[in-house]
């Protein structure tokens, strides 16, 4: 068992349990922060340099930026433990388990530790751009288009319609950033 | 001499995916039942990455980058839609918007 | 049987189906209800009523065309129609009426101009209720005619929407409880008919290769195990047995009846009670022979169990309607006692009571009509010695309650004494138990006449009750005449039913015989003593069970009656 | 077998006589009475005229073969060659081998009551026609009478056993018609019903003895039965069987004692009612219905047993009831049932011709004694109980008179023809044990009881005519004699009642019957001292009676106060009635309300109504799972997939 | 086992480098901003350090060594000193670190103790981190090992400046909601919002420069810069490579939160932005953590457009210990112009306004950087 893999997994399993145990949402965005970059690193481990560097930009940058923006937006409490929570967490866990130890040793038989001579293909960035833009062309547009319609799509939902009435929006003009005369901001 | 050791990163995939499922169920706040979603995808990345290093194509890779892309995307989308819930019901409980319920 | 080609040219029986079909649809073409409406008084009938009135005499013309032209020796089907309708089912429109169904058509084109001149009483939406009806008639003698399996289950479903409506539109108070009850009760059994249905023309399919619905292929030559027959018979006779209300299944009838209007009570006396055991008749019993002699003594147990609850229960009533709800239960339980024994005289008389019972309890029912839309109440408590204020009413109930309690010279009488004497051979213990369904008959009967005919008169209640007037007088003296008429002079309408009732019933005898040869070879002798007319056919089983009584008549000593007891397992 | 035209017009008469009537009624009340009697007048005429062609039919050959068949064998040896009329209608129904037609015969029985039931009914018409003068629905009451008379002359004209049965439904029609006729009182309703679901019991019977007969010998008809029965060898149980079926319908229809309790309560309908119906045809079917099955019962001995120890019990215990009733109807009513015992026993022993004698002769008086109790209720204004009467001898010498001769004849005094019927019986018992073995070991207490039953009746009948009659008058009405047209017809009974036995003392009429009927061999008639001897029974009972209710009046008081209980128990008809309520009519009613109630309403109901119920309670627990909670969704959809995984790898 | 020593030694040097660079910066500032502001700027602190009484000992034995070191080591340091104060270096890098050292570490009441703290280190962290994938000096060749200046030399440089740019956003995040009061939370968000509509076309230059250069390791980037001086990244394709250089030099002024773009910590509107609650070290930190970053800016402009430790027409043998010397020299004098650069225009140019600035962000740099790129697209394809 390579010492990289133990360190990483234990990491991973420990901000994982983190992220659902903590009762403040901010504790449990950090932890799933550092969870992220744990996955980061594993792809590392697993010779996928640009996936990592990605992962980390996309999930650790991007993503959980606007996670914490909008936990912080809505300052959201922390959650008291409750019965019925308690229930569901042993009920689930117990599920889990069983998921676990069923799919568990099928993937151990499925897929055996095997020596290997050759060394495996590197995830460089030429040779995964090579691939994308080549056979994966067509899924990389469509990609791009999903990102296309979520991004106008959240646009919509979060923009209050109309508009704040006694906080004219700038863009339009009608507030130069100066305090209106009637004194309420 | 390397040793492929994909199975036990297919175990560890499989793991964080439970957390990440039980998370989803327990935590009654929207915004953490979304980010044990992003758990649950970053597993199956991992998986991805292992076996398409055991097959020895990068196909497995490919699949993780768009399934960033799909993440990213959905994001976006379940975060906006945290917001229009909060605005509309003061909270972020997901246990508190129950008004499709018969 | 001879395939007997179209009657000339003009195919009879389709136009006797389809005619009310058509005065149904002309009904929607009349000018808008409500001018009629108003305009009409009382003594003029509304010209919806007068073009229903057409039709439906038209029909009887018609039937009656058939009936003259029937040929009451021919026991095979005759006026044959055959169409095919939808061959890659190999469902082909199969239209022949036969001994056993004549007098049953005539019966419903008879009662129909009936129900239409009684349906004055029916104040909002009458041209939908006329629509119903005449829609219920097509359905009905579609059923009778039909030979085709397909073909009468779809009419035999048709039969079943018409009521509904006009139960749940045009009845009493509990009226949406009561259809819905009707229906729910009839369709369940119907699912399961059309389950069995289709498992026996799947079974003969593969048997004979070709698909095929025709009554007539199937009858003959399917070979089908005791067990298979015995579970689609009990199929086939649950959907019938909730048709004709046998014991347990009659909940829904007292219910279906009170709350139906008085048109509606009467077709569903008069013709939809019969439609179960001509089911039997017609479909349960050539079908499987075997099931039919294994499930007959428990019919007839349950029959006469219906008779002697029936009554009973008539008795305790308080309404009168549902008083002769009751008493329907109890004369088709000896319909049914009657056809299960299986002979000539039995199946004749449960036939021809058949008859018998739509004429007396839809006079009954037209005359609790009559009440009705006077006093608007059917509580036997509200009425009380109306002899002396409406005699004519009190002549008629008197009338027709003697036929219904089968008083002799009334037609009640010939029916009952044939099936009781029939289905003496055939179940003894039995008929002696029904026998008592008579006294409890005339008991119920005349307790309901005592209650509203006799005893003082409370001028402050029914004080302006006025006697029965032309129109219902016109409505009840056709049914008046045929009492006496069937009654004293029976000979020409048992002529028609009795020859092919004789070769049913020996065709019955073969196909049980033929049916235990193959299945197991211990020969069970046929049930009941074979009235058979026919000289020339060789009285085999009788022969040989007959007891050397050396009295010339060729009937079956009291051997042959233990026999029958022990019924085959 | 001749056919002969005024044989089917018997019947057409009354038929036609009933529809007329309540046609002319509509007009004027009173011309119906006269058209109704006038059609019955017309009948009789036909009967006479029918009985001359019988008797010419039959005459040619009576009277060498009567002397020459001296003692015929009671097995019916072809002494008597059988001679009758036919009229057959039509062919009623023909099913397989099994037919019936409608067709009517008359050979010497059916003359005989053919005279009977015409002869009386047309008296009994012109009576009713005063006695019902100042009754408003009186058409109605006429068309019922005809109807009447149409259903008896069918039943007793009837060829075979079918018609028969449908003169015998019919009779009982029109007795409940008639019982109820003054339908505005309930009670008279309940009566009429009471009577016709009693006959209806009856009836029954009758109708299983008809299966049996057209299982075993697949005919109705009696010329054909009596063939069959001559060499039939069906088991001695069959046939006991289906004659005490017939037996059991006899009682239903003339009251013997298992089903005599509807004829009391038949004195609610009007007195000539009760004098055609309840005295002189009706209640006599059953004797004839024996005598016509003479062929079958003569098989069944252990059946004849049975027959006379019934009658032997209905005589007994009818006649000691009668002697404490106060309403003269009712004592008549009793002495009806009491004197049709008689005729059972007769009929019992196999002397089927005494039992038809005893009941043409018992019509005469009884109807007699009817109509002069109706004449007397009719004067005191429908005032029935005896202790309102008394002394009316003087007030009305007519009805007085007659209903003194019916009284000796009744009682069996000799001259009277009562006396010649009731000494045949006496006799016929006494000789029982000769033919019938099972008979032969209760001869002696029979005849014992027989004779203590004819006292009694004699007694009672006088009691009733001397509280009536003699004496002074006790009520508060003012009697005075009826009209002439009710006066006439009970002279002629009078008459016939004292001239009845001739018929039998020139022998014919035992000879007569013998044509049809096995009658044994003719006796030669005995002296009138002998006579005077025989009839000692009735001189006690008149002795006795006309003692204790005129000149000793205290006797019977005093019997009254030492045995309360008896006299209790006596007028209460021995709580019979109140016995069968009891037994058999509250339990049915309780049993109906609880089928009604319990199995129809809440099993069937119920299981029906309770389907309904499991999928409304089945969809309420469905419907709690969709708690609308996010996670609770999440949840199931986890379990489910880690289920369908689990169970894909357990494959 | 050697290769780790390796990677820690060079981790090390750059660090030092890195502080070097930082503090410079910071002194620069301080003179600087004087300087422009026509004012004397920080000359007090340290002048008056005089050897004076200092290091004067009785015991006998001690006295040579004092005198020796009180004037051959202490009197020439103690001049250095007082030069270094009068032109302000010790008050900035001394005194300043001392204070932040020595104030009171207060923390508002509410919030979270470990977010508060961990808010400084993520702003600092990532920066620190993204000095390691640049190469500071060409290799240097000893007895057959290739010593290179990079502390890891992995083929995703470029992307890992990125990375790190990004997590950078916590660190104000986390800072800004601590300070748990509006003005730090609305400091915070302007930030967050700031930095990452900049990234984008920060994201996009980066794709041209790496269209052109074809790879993302920062060392081969400088390889390929050297010969002429034509090969530097300003000057390829023309107009692009320069359009490149200017929209990442005002990214590099608004990512690092200063000059016309400190919006988020400006003082006239919110007291301090999003560090108004820190004081002390974790002050210092963030402060520090700035400083890095305007260095980290200049440099990557360096190595990216004005070819790194290459001299215009002169060419060093590689390998040679005392080019790569001089080659580290010239690389860092180049940062050094860009540090000053910067600051320069910090204290020259007003603040934007906060819409003014996303138009600038959203609507002109970053469809001019995708113009840009799609016409170098082009161009390289056309050739």
């Amino acid at each position: 068992m390579p010492l990289v893999f133990v360190i990483l997994s234990a990491l991973l399993i420990a901000s994982a349990v983190g992220v659902i145990l903590f009762r403040n949402p901010i504790h449990s965005a950090l932890c799933l922060v550092v969870n992220l970059v744990g996955v980061a690193c594993v792809f590392a481990a697993l010779e996928a340099h640009f996936l990592a560097v990605v992962q980390v930009i996309v999930y650790a940058g991007a993503i959980m930026v606007l996670v914490v923006f909008v936990l912080m937006l809505l300052n959201s409490k922390t959650e008291e433990r409750t019965l019925s929570g308690v229930i569901q967490l042993v009920l689930s866990g117990i599920i889990g388990g069983c998921l676990v130890s069923v799919v568990g040793p099928f993937i151990i038989e499925q897929w055996p530790i095997v020596a290997r001579e050759e060394p495996p293909i590197s995830g460089s960035v030429e040779a995964l751009g090579k691939v994308l833009y080549t056979d994966y062309i067509f899924p990389f547009e469509t990609a791009g288009f999903l990102v296309m319609a979520a991004l106008v799509a959240a646009a919509m939902l979060a923009k209050t319609k109309g508009g704040d009435p006694n906080h004219p929006r700038i863009s339009e003009g009608k507030n130069d950033g100066t305090i209106q005369a009637g004194g309420e901001q | 001499m390397n040793y492929d050791y994909s199975a036990y990163y297919v175990l560890l995939s499989l793991v964080l995916f439970t957390i990440g499922t039980v998370g989803f169920i327990v935590r009654k706040n929207a915004i953490v039942a979304f980010m044990c979603l992003e758990l649950m995808l970053n597993a199956a990345n991992i998986a991805f990455v292992a076996l398409s290093r055991r097959v020895g194509n990068l196909d497995g890779e490919i699949a993780v980058f768009f399934v960033m892309a799909v993440a990213a995307a959905e994001a976006a989308v379940g975060l906006a839609i945290v917001i229009a819930l909060f605005r509309n019901l003061e909270t972020t409980e997901s246990s508190d918007a129950m008004e499709l319920r018969l | 049987m001879d395939e007997q080609l179209l009657f000339g040219t003009f195919p009879l029986l389709t136009t006797l189906i389809f005619l009310p079909l058509l005065g149904a649809v002309t009904l929607l073409f009349l000018p808008g209800e409500r001018s009629s409406e108003q305009g009409e008084g009382e003594g003029a009938l509304g010209l919806p009523v007068v073009v229903a009135l057409f039709f439906s005499a038209l029909t009887f013309l018609v039937s009656l065309v058939l009936v003259s032209r029937f040929d009451p020796e021919n026991t095979s089907y005759q006026f044959q129609e055959q169409i095919s309708w939808i061959p890659s089912l190999g469902v082909s429109y199969i239209l022949g009426v036969d001994g056993i169904s004549i007098l049953l058509v005539l019966l419903t084109t008879f009662l129909m101009p009936i129900i239409f001149l009684a349906s004055k009483s029916v104040r909002e939406g009458r041209r939908g209720y006329l629509f119903h009806m005449l829609a219920l008639e097509t359905a009905m003698l579609g059923t009778l005619l039909s030979l085709d399996l397909f073909l009468f289950y779809v009419f035999w479903e048709l039969m079943l929407a018409p009521m509904y409506f006009i139960i749940g539109i045009w009845g009493g108070k509990r009226r949406i409880y009561a259809t819905l009850k009707f229906v729910l009760y009839t369709v369940v059994g119907s699912l399961l008919m059309l389950v069995a249905l289709f498992s026996l023309v799947w079974s003969y399919a593969e048997q004979s290769g070709e698909v095929t619905f025709a009554l007539n292929e199937i009858v003959g030559n399917v070979q089908l195990s005791v067990e298979e027959q015995l579970w689609l018979f009990a199929a086939f006779a649950l959907a019938f047995g909730i048709k004709v209300p046998i014991f347990p299944f009659h909940t829904w009838l007292p219910d279906a009846h009170v709350e139906a209007p008085t048109g509606g009570s009467v077709v569903l006396a008069g013709v939809l009670l019969k439609m179960g055991l001509y089911g039997f008749i017609r479909i349960a019993y050539p079908l499987f022979p075997e099931g039919a002699s294994f499930f007959g003594p428990y019919l007839a147990g349950l029959a006469v169990i219906g008779i002697v609850y029936g009554a009973l229960v008539a008795w305790a009533q308080h309404d009168i309607k549902k008083l002769v709800a009751y008493s329907s239960v109890s004369h088709l339980g000896y319909c049914v006692l009657g056809f299960v024994a299986m002979n000539t005289l039995a199946a004749t008389g449960s036939i021809y009571q058949m008859l018998n019972h739509g004429i007396s309890t839809g006079a009954l029912f037209l005359l609790v009509g009559v009440l009705y839309d006077r006093k608007h109440t059917r509580e036997i408590s509200a009425y009380g010695g109306l002899a002396g204020k409406v005699p004519l009413f009190a002549f008629l109930f008197l009338v027709f309650t003697l036929s219904s309690i089968a008083l002799p010279l009334t037609n009640g009488f010939v029916g009952e004494f044939l099936i009781l004497a029939g289905s003496y051979q055939q179940f003894p213990t039995l008929t002696l138990v029904a026998v008592s369904g008579v006294i409890l008959g005339a008991v119920y009967m005349l307790t309901l006449y005592m209650k509203t005919m006799f005893g003082e008169f409370h001028e402050e209640r029914n004080g302006d009750l006025t006697d029965v007037n032309s129109r219902e007088l016109m409505t009840l003296a056709p049914l008046f005449v045929l009492v006496f008429v069937m009654g004293v002079y029976p000979a020409p309408f048992l002529g028609m039913i009795e020859p092919t009732v004789a070769q049913y019933v020996k065709d019955h005898h073969e196909r049980t015989m033929t049916s235990q040869n193959r299945s197991n070879p211990r020969a069970l002798p046929s049930g009941g003593i074979d009235f058979a007319r026919s000289p020339e056919t060789p009285e085999v089983e009788s022969e040989t069970a007959k007891a050397s009584s050396g009295v010339p008549s060729v009937l079956v000593s009291t051997a042959q009656e233990t026999l029958v007891q022990q019924v085959s397992s | 077998m001749e056919n002969s035209l005024t044989l089917a017009c018997i019947p057409l008469f009354p038929l036609v006589g009933a529809l007329l009537t309540y046609g002319v009624g509509k007009s004027s009340k009173d011309l119906a009475g006269w058209v109704a009697t006038g059609a019955s007048l017309l009948s009789f005429i036909f009967t006479l005229l029918t009985f001359q062609q019988l008797r010419a039919l039959v005459g040619a050959h009576s009277y060498e073969v009567a002397a020459a068949g001296a003692h015929g064998a009671h097995h019916g040896g072809e002494a008597q060659v059988y001679r009758a009329l036919e009229a057959p209608l039509f062919e009623w129904f023909r099913i397989g081998d099994f037919g019936v037609d409608f067709l009517f015969r008359f050979d010497s029985l059916t003359a005989v009551m053919c005279l009977v039931v015409t002869g009386i009914g047309t008296l009994i018409h012109l009576y009713s026609i005063g006695y019902m003068a100042e009754d408003e629905s009186r058409p109605r009451f006429f068309s019922y009478l005809n109807l009447f008379l149409f259903s008896m002359l069918l039943l007793v004209l009837g060829g075979n056993l079918l018609v028969l049965f449908v003169g015998w439904e019919g009779v009982g029609l029109c007795s409940y018609l008639l019982i109820g006729f003054w339908h505005k009182n309930i009670a008279f309703a309940g009566a009429g019903r009471k009577a016709f679901v009693v006959n209806r019991i009856g009836d029954a019977a009758f109708l299983i003895a008809l299966f049996l007969l057209i299982q075993h010998f697949g005919t109705l008809d009696f010329v054909a039965l009596k063939a069959a029965f001559e060499n039939t060898l069906a088991s001695e149980a069959l046939l006991t069987a289906i004659a005490l079926c017939f037996f059991i319908g006899a009682t239903g229809k003339s009251a013997q004692i298992p089903l005599f309790v509807w004829l009391p309560d038949a004195m609610a309908g009007p007195t000539p009612v009760s004098a055609l119906i309840h005295a002189a045809t009706m209640v006599t079917a059953g004797v004839y219905l024996t005598a016509r099955m003479h062929f079958l019962f003569d098989l069944t001995p252990y059946a004849l047993l049975i027959v006379v120890c019934i009658a032997v019990l209905t005589a007994i215990v009818a006649a000691s009831i009668a002697l404490v009733q106060n309403d003269i109807k009712k004592v008549l009513a009793y002495s009806t049932v009491s004197q049709l015992g008689f005729m059972f026993v007769a009929a019992g022993c196999g002397a089927y011709w005494v039992a038809v004698f005893h009941l043409v002769t018992h019509a005469f008086f009884k109807a007699c004694l009817f109509l002069g109790s109706g004449s007397v209720i009719h004067a005191c204004h429908h005032e029935q109980d005896m202790r309102e009467m008394g002394g009316l001898l003087k007030v009305m010498p007519w009805t007085g008179l007659t209903y003194g001769i019916s009284t000796l004849a009744i009682a069996g005094i000799f001259p009277l023809s009562g006396y010649f019927s009731k000494h045949h019986i006496v006799e016929a018992l006494s000789h029982s044990g000769e033919t019938n073995p099972y008979l032969g070991t209760y001869e002696a207490a029979f005849t014992a009881v027989i004779t203590a039953a004819a006292i009694m009746t004699a007694f009672y009948v006088t009691r009733s005519f001397a509280m009536t009659f003699l004496g002074s008058y006790r009520g508060h009405a003012h009697p005075h004699e009826s009209p002439v047209t009710m006066v006439i017809p009970l002279v002629v009974l009078a008459l016939l009642a004292l001239g009845g036995g001739v018929l039998n003392g020139m022998v014919p009429f035992q000879l007569w019957l013998g044509h049809t009927i096995p009658v044994g061999h003719v006796h030669s008639s005995e002296s009138i001292g002998a006579a005077l001897l025989h009839s000692w029974p009735g001189f006690v009972g008149v002795a006795f009676g006309l003692l204790f209710y005129t000149v000793l009046p205290q006797v019977p008081k005093a019997l009254a106060t030492t045995l309360p209980w008896m006299l209790g128990a006596l007028r209460g008809k021995l709580y019979i009635d109140e016995l069968y309520g009891a037994v058999i009519v509250r339990p049915l009613e309780g049993m109906a309300r609880m089928l009604w109630k319990g199995v129809d309403q809440r099993v069937v109901d119920g299981c029906v109504n309770g389907t309904a119920a499991i999928v409304d309670v089945s969809g309420e627990v469905v419907r709690n799972t969709a708690t609308g909670q996010l996670r609770h969704y999440a949840l199931l959809m986890f379990a489910g997939t880690v289920f369908l995984i689990a169970f894909y790898f357990a494959m | 086992m050697g290769a780790v020593l390796g990677i820690v030694i060079k981790g090390f040097l750059v660090q030092q480098v890195t502080l070097g660079l930082a503090s410079f910066c910071t002194w620069v500032e301080r003179k600087g901003s004087a300087l422009i502001q026509d004012r004397v700027g920080a000359n007090r602190a340290g002048t008056n350090l005089y050897v004076g009484e200092f290091l004067k000992t009785d015991v006998f034995l001690l006295k040579p060594f004092a005198f020796i070191v009180r004037n051959l080591l202490l009197r020439p340091a103690f001049a250095v000193f007082r030069f270094l104060g009068s032109i302000g270096v010790i008050n900035t890098l001394l005194n300043d670190a001392l204070k932040a050292l020595l104030k009171e570490d207060f923390v508002p009441a509410g919030t979270n103790l470990f977010l508060h703290a961990l808010g400084p280190f993520m702003a600092v962290f990532p920066v620190f981190l993204a000095f390691g994938v640049i190469p500071l000096a060409p290799d240097v060749q000893i007895f057959d090992t290739v010593i290179r200046f990079q502390v890891a030399e992995i083929s995703t440089g470029l992307l890992f400046l990125l990375a790190m740019g990004s997590i950078a956003v916590y660190g104000v995040v986390i800072a800004g909601w601590t300070g748990n009061n509006k003005f730090s939370l609305l400091g915070a968000l302007r930030a967050a919002a700031q930095m990452i509509s900049y990234e984008l076309a920060m994201g996009v230059v980066f794709a041209t420069v790496v269209l052109h250069f074809g790879t993302f390791d920062l060392y081969r980037v400088i390889e390929m810069q050297g010969g002429s001086i034509a090969n530097w990244g300003v000057f390829f394709m023309f107009p692009t490579g320069f359009l490149c250089f200017l929209i990442l030099f005002i990214v590099g002024m608004a990512e690092t939160k200063r000059g016309p773009f400190d919006l988020p910590e400006s003082e006239s509107e919110l007291v301090a932005g999003y560090f108004t609650e820190y004081s002390g070290m974790k002050f210092l930190l963030f402060w520090l953590g700035e400083f890095a970053e305007i260095a980290l800016f200049a440099i990557v402009l360096a190595t990216f457009f004005f070819g790194g430790w290459h001299i215009p027409f002169v060419e060093f043998p590689a390998g040679e210990w005392w080019a790569a010397l001089i080659g580290h020299a010239v690389f860092i004098g180049k940062v050094l112009f860009f540090c000053v650069l910067q600051i320069t225009i910090r204290w020259t140019l007003p603040r934007f306004r906060y819409d003014q600035l996303m138009n600038l962000g959203w609507k002109m740099l970053l469809p001019l950087s995708i113009v840009n790129l799609i016409v170098a697209a082009a161009v390289k394809l056309s050739l």
